[in-house]
């Protein structure tokens, strides 16, 4: 392009004030097609390109970031008017021909013009807050809260398992455990210390009235720790002559 | 706005659009002299009584609102989701298994009072229900579950309830190791369940 | 909820009391399975003919509004909807008549890019929306328009969009690949939109 399209120009410039009233090339080209008061279909796109690129280099000044696409289709036009008017080259691959690149721009002028038309239409019809009014009190009815209880079949029968266990937990009494103390032990042994001169086994001071289970065991164990405390306390003598054989006792300092 | 029919529609309009109620001076101001507004509205309040909606006065103006008798049909219900209490479900499972009792009944076997609310709770999920009175002392309510209960646990009726045997065989009556004893004291109390 | 007179009236306030589109299924579910709505809703559109407020089908729900012929007698009081840039008004004519549709395929049909704020003023406006992402290089957002801008723009549904069955007759609602693919640099970046 020449300088008259020099990038500088100012702001507010007029001439780009002039390109500022179109919506970019397509819209323009429209605009120049509808000056030729002929069906857009069968508009002359020759004619129109020429008048395109008058229009174009009429403008004197012309800010740069505003015209690049106005540019773009200029060149375009003039690259399309020249094929229109030189016989098409043999044909290329991939290359449309003249008659085809114009019927594309046929259609592009006719589809924005249609979304143009649309556009308006729109505008046109019956708007709200324009020239209808919506209700200017809507009411609000408070929701009525609804519980909905989330339970499975399983939480259920967990919580009567709960319950049956805690019914039946009630009669079962856990019964004091019965069983031989050490202090118990010590008590019993004491009567005997002082007065068993001779080696004895150990189990014939369990007590007499044992039963069985676990008060018995608990009385051989308390009786023998017992022992031991005694032993300790160097008031008897505690003796084994084998593994697992009886346990003697006898009072400290005995005859053997 | 020509005749009496338009200045009928404006107010119409205007009242139905307004934000707030409307004074009767601020719709004479808009529709001009000639129009009798006290007159207009009458007429307005008269075609729309009995319908959906009714031109009432509130606030020194006037205001299109719904009717009041259709408040109930207008409210939407709302689902929301609640827990239940652990007491809650306990007693709607001794209902359940042991319908149909006596409030007294759920106490004994729950061993605690019941709580204020919770035979509310399960009425209110629509669970459970009175049905009868018991002939005894008091002649306390007998209660069951419904219908719905049937429904909200997939079952087809009450026989479908797992019974204490099947809860035992799937670990919910298991009771963990207590004592150490040589007689198990569950097994002496429980001879029945065995 | 007795008889008919009672759901006409209960719809009725239903609408009254909305300021939006109520959709009839939403109707339908309010009144419960007894009710013929489209029934109801017809005659109540006849009722309110020719009155200051008319009941009418806006973006796919029934609404009533004031009559359109009233609005010289009331626009005084409201704000005139604040002016559309003729880019924005385009843009939405182009999304109205061709969704879903991607901002290349704007551009290719305005054959301009979109300035910054205009598909941000739509949105804003809450007339378009983006829904889904096409499935071609770049995966661009898809663009439609809402039932807030049928409602706006006085449309019952999309069919009614002003003269769209003229325009697919004439073609002009395929975006061919002519539009998409001439010398516009923009659309070089999308060939495989269509």
């Amino acid at each position: 392009m020449t300088d008259d399209f020099a990038a500088d120009a100012p702001r507010d410039a007029p001439l780009v004030l002039e390109l500022d009233g179109y919506e970019g090339p397509i819209d323009l080209l429209l605009a120049l097609a509808r000056e030729q008061k002929v069906d857009l279909g069968k508009i002359s796109i020759l004619a129109l390109a020429d008048q395109y690129l008058a229009f174009i280099s009429g403008l004197h000044r012309l800010r740069l970031e505003i015209a690049a696409d106005y540019l773009v289709m200029a060149a375009w036009l003039a690259y399309l008017k020249s094929r229109l008017l030189l016989p098409d080259p043999p044909a290329v691959d991939d290359e449309p021909s003249a008659e085809e690149l114009a019927a594309a721009l046929h259609q592009r002028l006719q589809l924005l013009a249609a979304m143009q038309r649309a556009g308006a239409a729109l505008m046109a019809g019956t708007l709200l807050g324009r020239d209808v009014f919506p209700r200017g009190q809507p009411e609000e009815f408070a929701p009525v809260d609804r519980p909905v209880y989330e339970l499975s079949l399983f939480d259920l029968l967990s919580a009567y398992g709960t319950t049956h266990r805690r019914q039946h937990a009630q009669v079962l009494t856990i019964m004091a455990t019965e069983f031989y103390s050490l202090d118990d032990g010590l008590r019993h042994l004491a009567q005997y210390v002082g007065h068993v001169p001779e080696w004895s086994d150990l189990m014939g001071f369990l007590p007499a009235e044992l039963r069985d289970g676990v008060f018995r065991r608990s009385a051989v164990a308390s009786t023998f720790a017992a022992t031991l405390e005694l032993a300790r306390a160097g008031r008897i003598e505690l003796r084994q002559e084998r593994p697992f054989g009886p346990l003697l006792l006898r009072s400290a300092g005995g005859a053997g | 706005m020509s005749g009496r029919g338009d200045d009928l529609r404006v107010i119409e309009a205007l009242l139905f659009a307004a934000a707030e109620p409307v004074a009767e001076e601020v719709l004479s101001l808009r529709l001009g002299d000639g129009a009798d507004v006290p007159a207009l509205l009458a007429e307005l309040a008269a075609f729309y009584e009995g319908r959906g909606v009714n031109l009432v006065r509130r606030g020194g103006g006037w205001v299109f609102a719904t009717a009041p008798d259709l408040a109930p049909a207008l409210r939407q219900e709302r689902a929301v989701v609640r827990g239940l209490s652990r007491a809650a479900v306990e007693t709607l499972a001794v209902i359940a298994y042991h319908q149909p009792i006596t409030r007294a009944e759920i106490e004994a076997i729950r061993g605690v009072a019941l709580g204020r609310g919770t035979l509310d709770r399960l009425l209110e999920a629509g669970w459970v229900r009175p049905k009868g009175r018991r002939e005894s002392p008091g002649r306390p309510l007998n209660w069951v579950t419904t219908p719905n209960f049937l429904t909200h646990f997939g079952l087809g009726d009450l026989r479908e309830l797992p019974g204490v045997d099947e809860l035992r065989a799937a670990g919910l009556l298991e009771i963990g190791p207590t004592v150490l004893t040589d007689h198990d004291p569950r097994t002496a109390e429980t001879p029945a369940d065995e």
